[in-house]
């Protein structure tokens, strides 16, 4: 403790910060539990030991204090995000394996807390995504909560090929990708049984829920407004300018802004304050290119789903954006009265 | 006109040098502590990989094949890259001399960078005419140059990390890398998208 | 064969030419980068890098002679600064060449002194006052610890008096960074 | 009504004001040895004029100004000068420091007092007589006030501020003086404002202070002075100089610039009242208010003599039993004294008696997580974050980069910092180790001039004598040749006696 000034402190942790996180995540894990079954809580308890064992661990070799650290909740925060990216069904290592990536190499080889450039849940996510690509698309179809079989796909090896489905973003891209298919947007959209036309039927109820914890945060100043509202103008405004251009090959606004990791990456990924932009131009800038990103990859790219190479892209840039909007210092302002 | 900008983005983000082809890793590791060298060393690239692109079009359409040379190609290529290189070496000396005692061995280690050996010989691989070439050249110079100052920004902060003193350096420098290559991964299949 | 050689020979001939030019053309005279380093030198002009003054050692350097972990009075944060001016990798100060010590200035013994003017020959920046057979002073604002006029005194009259904490000088301290501790 | 600007960030911790606002203000006694330090003004330490055992009078001046920038100190009391004594001084290093040390005859008989009319005197003489009576800063800083009534060529005073914000919680010294001597402060006012020519009187206090702003205000219409008496929002730093220019003017002072340069100055109320006393009644600065507050029974201000050893004041309010320290200056901005032997100095306005319950230890400290508090809360719109991170590392350059030298270390970032970082500590580090190499830099730049200018010399004395030796022989050859055989010897020897005179003169040194 330093005996210098100032000798008054706010009172505010870390700590109250991260609860805050997991507790503005707890809606939208609520109707994502609806609609997929407990297999979601399954998956988050998996996370949740492997990323608390792993903290351990690392403290430990790297010789830290450990409560300061493992109630901080830094390592539950990731292990949740980490969990909710994986679809309910995967098998129990692939969480394990995506924690272990997230905390391990994406956060601890950094420094641990506060030090990493990349957000360790979507570096694990990638990496689980480029190695897996099966795996991490097999999706339950909506509605299949059947907890024994999801017991069965997560720890045992029956196959659930009966119940599994694409995504609708996953759907919609491979569907527009084959030129053979004749495809369009209303068409997949519209005839499957399963999807609703806004975000895929249960999709946009999660994603309203994430949304009701988001503003709870930035009612409670957790985070501010500049990410999540750049994000996802930025990523309603494409998707709008491009679906008015061609309706049949690209998808609305309400489409993307309701479906996949949309409102989950604006509120809770994108917001990440170490590994994302901290001045108040930065983060317009940062959370614009992020969406873009991820449209550009949602729609053109080889991946189901583009918030995390998006996010990942766009840490990358964060130094030299940070740098080159620095708000101006109090006398540098240019004008004085 | 729409295949010379795909020419230019492909290589540039989708194809990147670095992080896709993993090409040209020495000065990529070696130049990326600061961003003023870092931004040095990729204008330096540029200019000599689009140049030696150009030269090589130029040796390989218009010597080599004629004279069914083709069998010099890597030998004729490395002259004329070594050339260029001392080329601008001597003009950075000249204008300026701190960037050219900070590029020190790298100048010259231009010469040897894969990615400006790779890169014509990727040229004559896909076929490309000679403002192909050009561009295919000045795109992955860019993306060189590119994941060079990207880099370099993400190395100015880790320097203040608290990182393990076992991965400090290279160690960490390399993890970065990867990950940054896994970033790029995401923009894989865009220049299929037709 | 015979075309493979022209050709080739076609090719080192012109762009031979063309570097032969440039070389002419680009000419640098001097090296402003001696300069750079020099003013990171702690100009102490002490000689412990095995060089006769800090230029010298500027010179070196700069023509990769010398290595940049030579100078003890610069320390750690000089070899860094070095380090970044030139691109290089950090490198502990090298033993060989003598230690880190605190900022120290030389004063004389005045009692002891015999006003042999010694000293006065050794001192490279002019900090010692005095005349023959008188006894002499170190104008201390002006010493740079350098040490090299402990040698030739012949009555060994000259100590190295680190320079004391006054609050003219003081400095904050590096907060302590409490989360190391077990808390 | 005068439109408010305000300022972007600051805090608004509780203000812990009427503790020691309800009573009056408490003369302290005379201690019986006083401790004057000579340096206690920003600038250069005072020169002292007295020695041990020369008898002084109260007010006179015990020691003269030290340089352009330093003022004089006076005798608190009347005496017997003890000496000058290395003494702790109320420092955050807890070094020592030469003070001049006084033993009280209890007569405390004044010198001769000399009040003068401030607008029949040259402005040159009433700086000089303001730098003669020791007015300093009573803020905090003690920048030497006579410094800051003058401008440079490009430089104009046009308005003068009066900072009565007073800011820091737990001190109240300025509030009671605007209370009890409004009229005095705005008369001191008047006077540093006709010394600096300025046209205007603009007073900025806080707007919790309803007593003091209605002090102020009646006094200024009852002086018909053209004043304005401001109330202003009630959030820390508004008491900070650019803050409170900012709030009043819209103007910003950057760091590197004065406020003369944008046509304003600031002074304390307090140093206003001083000014007053100083030419009004010829009475020099030898005593100030002090608030003693915090953990202790009876908190409340007292008129303290400087050099009174803040023991004997903090006995006045009855420290708590369970004190663990003592501040000087509020709890914001202040710093712990390391010893209270340390006397009271113009400089003090308040000590703050603490404990643990009234400062509780933070929590342990956590890395940073960028969250950006304290860039919200910074009143200078600094990234605190992005400077203690370079600062961390000791990664100097790029602090100062992010603008270091413009944080006014006013706390508000460690205040809110969740993760309980000591981001002033770490600034304040930095600033004084880059201070350091800067003077490191100087001094190495001055022995590098002086080692070219030795090598310089030393070539110029070889050629020189090169060349006398050259022409020597030449002459010796001439000679020879002119004189013949009979001269041969003659010649030989005059030039050996020559050459021997010319090595012993060699032989002596290069002479300062």
């Amino acid at each position: 403790m330093s005996n210098n000034s100032p000798f008054l402190r706010q009172p505010a942790s870390v700590q109250v910060v991260m609860l805050k996180v997991l507790a503005a995540l707890l809606p939208g894990i609520a109707v994502y539990i609806h609609f997929f079954g407990w297999a979601v809580v399954v998956q988050i308890a998996i996370a949740s030991v492997t990323a608390l064992v792993a903290e351990t661990v690392m403290l430990a070799i790297r010789k830290k204090a450990l409560k300061p650290f493992l109630t901080d909740g830094s390592a539950l925060v990731t292990a949740w995000l980490v969990a909710l990216t994986l679809p309910p069904i995967a098998p129990w290592w692939l969480a394990v394996l995506g924690v272990l990536i997230a905390i391990v190499v994406a956060k601890h080889l950094y420094g641990g807390l506060g030090q990493n450039p990349f957000n360790p849940a979507m570096v694990a996510f990638c990496a689980l995504i480029v190695a897996y690509p099966q795996l991490m698309s097999q999706w339950p179809a909506v509605g299949f909560t059947d907890f024994g079989a999801q017991m069965q796909a997560v720890f045992g090896h029956r196959d659930l090929d009966a119940v599994v489905m694409a995504t609708p973003l996953d759907a919609l891209r491979t569907a527009l990708h084959t030129p053979e298919a004749r495809a369009t947007v209303s068409g997949v959209l519209g005839s499957h049984a399963t999807f609703g036309n806004i975000g895929g039927r249960g999709w946009e109820w999660i994603a309203l829920g994430y949304l009701l914890g988001g503003l709870w945060l930035v009612q409670q100043r957790v985070i501010t407004w500049h990410i999540p509202a750049a994000f996802l103008g930025t990523l309603g405004l494409a998707s709008l300018l491009a679906s008015l251009a061609s309706p049949d090959q690209y998808a609305g606004p309400a489409f993307h802004v309701l479906t996949g990791g949309a409102m989950l990456g604006a509120f809770f990924i994108a917001t990440d304050p170490v590994s994302g932009s901290t001045t108040p131009r930065g983060k317009l800038i940062f959370a614009a290119g992020l969406a873009l990103l991820t449209w550009i990859i949602r729609v053109f790219g080889a991946y189901p789903d583009g918030i995390a190479f998006a996010t990942l892209l766009m840490n990358i840039c964060v130094p030299l954006i940070d740098m080159s909007t620095q708000p101006a210092v109090f006398g540098h302002k240019g004008k004085q009265p | 006109m729409a295949s010379y900008l795909f020419i230019v983005l492909g290589a540039v983000l989708v194809n990147n040098v670095v992080f896709v082809r993993i090409l040209g890793l020495c000065p990529f590791m070696g130049v990326s502590k600061k961003l003023e060298t870092a931004t040095g060393m990729g204008a330096a690239t540029t200019f000599v990989l689009t140049m030696a692109c150009g030269a090589s079009y130029v040796i390989d359409s218009w010597l080599l094949i004629p004279n069914h040379l083709e069998y010099l190609r890597t030998l004729s290529f490395i002259v004329t890259i070594a050339a260029i290189v001392q080329l601008t070496e001597l003009v950075i000396q000249k204008t300026s001399p701190v960037l050219h005692q900070v590029l020190g061995i790298y100048l010259p280690l231009i010469t040897t960078n894969c990615a400006v050996l790779g890169v014509p010989l990727l040229n004559v691989g896909l076929k490309h005419n000679m403002v192909e070439s050009m561009l295919f050249g000045f795109g992955s110079a860019v993306g060189f140059t590119l994941a060079l100052i990207l880099f370099a920004g993400i190395r100015e902060r880790l320097e203040g990390a608290d990182v393990p003193v076992y991965f400090r350096g290279t160690a960490i420098a390399m993890i970065t890398t990867a990950i940054m290559s896994l970033a790029f991964m995401g923009f894989a299949g865009l220049d299929k998208y037709k | 064969m015979l075309e493979a050689l022209l050709v080739m020979a076609l090719g080192s001939v012109i762009l031979g030419g063309a570097l032969g030019y440039a070389s002419v053309k680009f000419r640098v005279e001097g090296d402003p980068l001696v300069e750079k380093i020099d003013a990171i030198l702690p100009q102490t002009q002490c000689g412990q890098c095995g060089f006769p003054g800090c230029k010298p050692y500027a010179e070196a350097i700069a023509k990769g002679e010398a290595d940049i972990n030579c100078c003890p009075p610069g320390g750690e944060d000089g070899i860094h600064k070095l380090a970044d001016l030139l691109g290089r990798e950090f490198k502990p100060l090298s033993g060989e060449h003598g230690v880190e010590k605190p900022k120290s200035t030389a004063v004389i013994d005045e009692n002891v002194c015999i006003g042999c003017t010694l000293c006065i020959q050794a001192c490279p920046v002019d900090a010692i006052v005095g005349a023959a057979k008188q006894m002499h002073t170190v104008v201390a604002s002006q010493c740079t610890g350098c040490e090299l006029c402990l040698a030739p005194c012949p009555v060994n009259c000259i100590d190295m008096v680190p320079i004391p904490e006054t609050i003219d000088n003081w400095k904050w301290k590096y907060p302590v960074f409490a989360v190391q501790k077990a808390a | 009504m005068r439109p408010l600007f305000g300022f972007t960030g600051g805090v608004k911790p509780a203000s812990h004001k009427t503790e020691s606002n309800q009573g009056g203000i408490v003369v302290a006694p005379l201690p019986p040895v006083l401790t004057v330090p000579l340096r206690q003004n920003a600038g250069l330490a005072s020169r002292p004029l007295v020695q041990a055992g020369d008898r002084v009078l109260k007010g006179q001046a015990i020691a003269g100004p030290g340089g352009s920038i330093s003022v004089a100190i006076h005798a608190p009391t009347s005496g017997t000068v003890r000496g000058i004594e290395t003494h702790p001084i109320p420092h955050p290093s807890g070094l020592l420091a030469p003070c001049v040390v006084i033993e009280a005859d209890g007569e405390d008989r004044w010198i001769e007092r000399t009040p003068v009319d401030p607008y029949a005197l040259p402005v040159e003489e009433l700086r000089t007589r303001l730098r003669d009576a020791g007015v300093v800063g009573l803020g905090g800083a003690a920048f030497p006030s006579f410094v800051k009534t003058q401008h440079g060529p490009t430089q104009r005073i046009e308005t003068l501020i009066l900072n009565g914000a007073e800011c820091e919680p737990f001190i109240t010294c300025d509030d009671l003086l605007m209370r009890t001597q409004a009229g005095q402060i705005l008369d001191g006012a008047a006077v540093l404002a006709h010394i600096a020519g300025a046209q205007r009187i603009v007073v900025g206090i806080e707007d919790n202070k309803p007593e003091a702003v209605a002090a102020m205000t009646a006094a200024a219409q009852r002086a018909g002075l053209l004043v304005e008496v401001v109330a202003v929002p009630t959030r820390y730093p508004a008491g900070g100089e650019k803050q409170l220019i900012r709030v009043l003017t819209g103007i910003e002072v950057p760091f590197g610039k004065l406020p003369p340069d944008y046509g304003v100055q600031c002074f304390n109320v307090a140093t206003a009242y001083a000014t007053a006393r100083a030419l009004l009644h010829g009475e020099p600065m030898i005593s100030r208010l002090v608030t003693v507050t915090g953990n202790v029974e009876r908190p409340g201000n007292f008129e303290v003599r400087i050099g009174t050893p803040i023991a004997d004041l903090l006995k006045l309010a009855e420290p708590k039993a369970d004190t663990d320290r003592n501040l000087m200056g509020g709890p914001m901005m202040g710093f712990a004294l390391p010893t209270l032997d340390a006397p009271v100095i113009k400089a003090t306005n308040c000590i703050l008696a603490g404990s643990k319950a009234m400062f509780p230890a933070p929590g342990p400290e956590m890395p940073c997580i960028r969250c950006g508090s304290c860039a919200r809360a910074c009143p200078m719109d600094l990234q605190p974050f992005e400077m203690y991170w370079f600062s961390r590392a000791k990664i100097l350059g790029k602090a100062q980069e992010y603008h270091l030298f413009d944080c006014i270390e006013c706390g508000c970032c460690t205040y809110v910092c969740p993760s309980r970082i000591p981001l002033v500590d770490y600034f304040r580090f930095a600033k004084s180790e880059i201070r350091a190499r800067e003077k490191e830099n100087e001094a190495a730049d001055a022995a590098r001039q002086r080692y070219e200018f030795r090598l310089e010399r030393e070539e110029r004395e070889k050629q020189e004598k090169a060349a006398k030796l050259a022409a020597k022989a030449a002459e010796t050859k001439a000679k020879l040749a002119q004189a013949g055989d009979a001269d041969d010897k003659k010649a030989l020897i005059a030039a050996a006696v020559a050459r021997a005179q010319e090595q012993k003169a060699e032989e002596k040194p290069g002479v300062e």
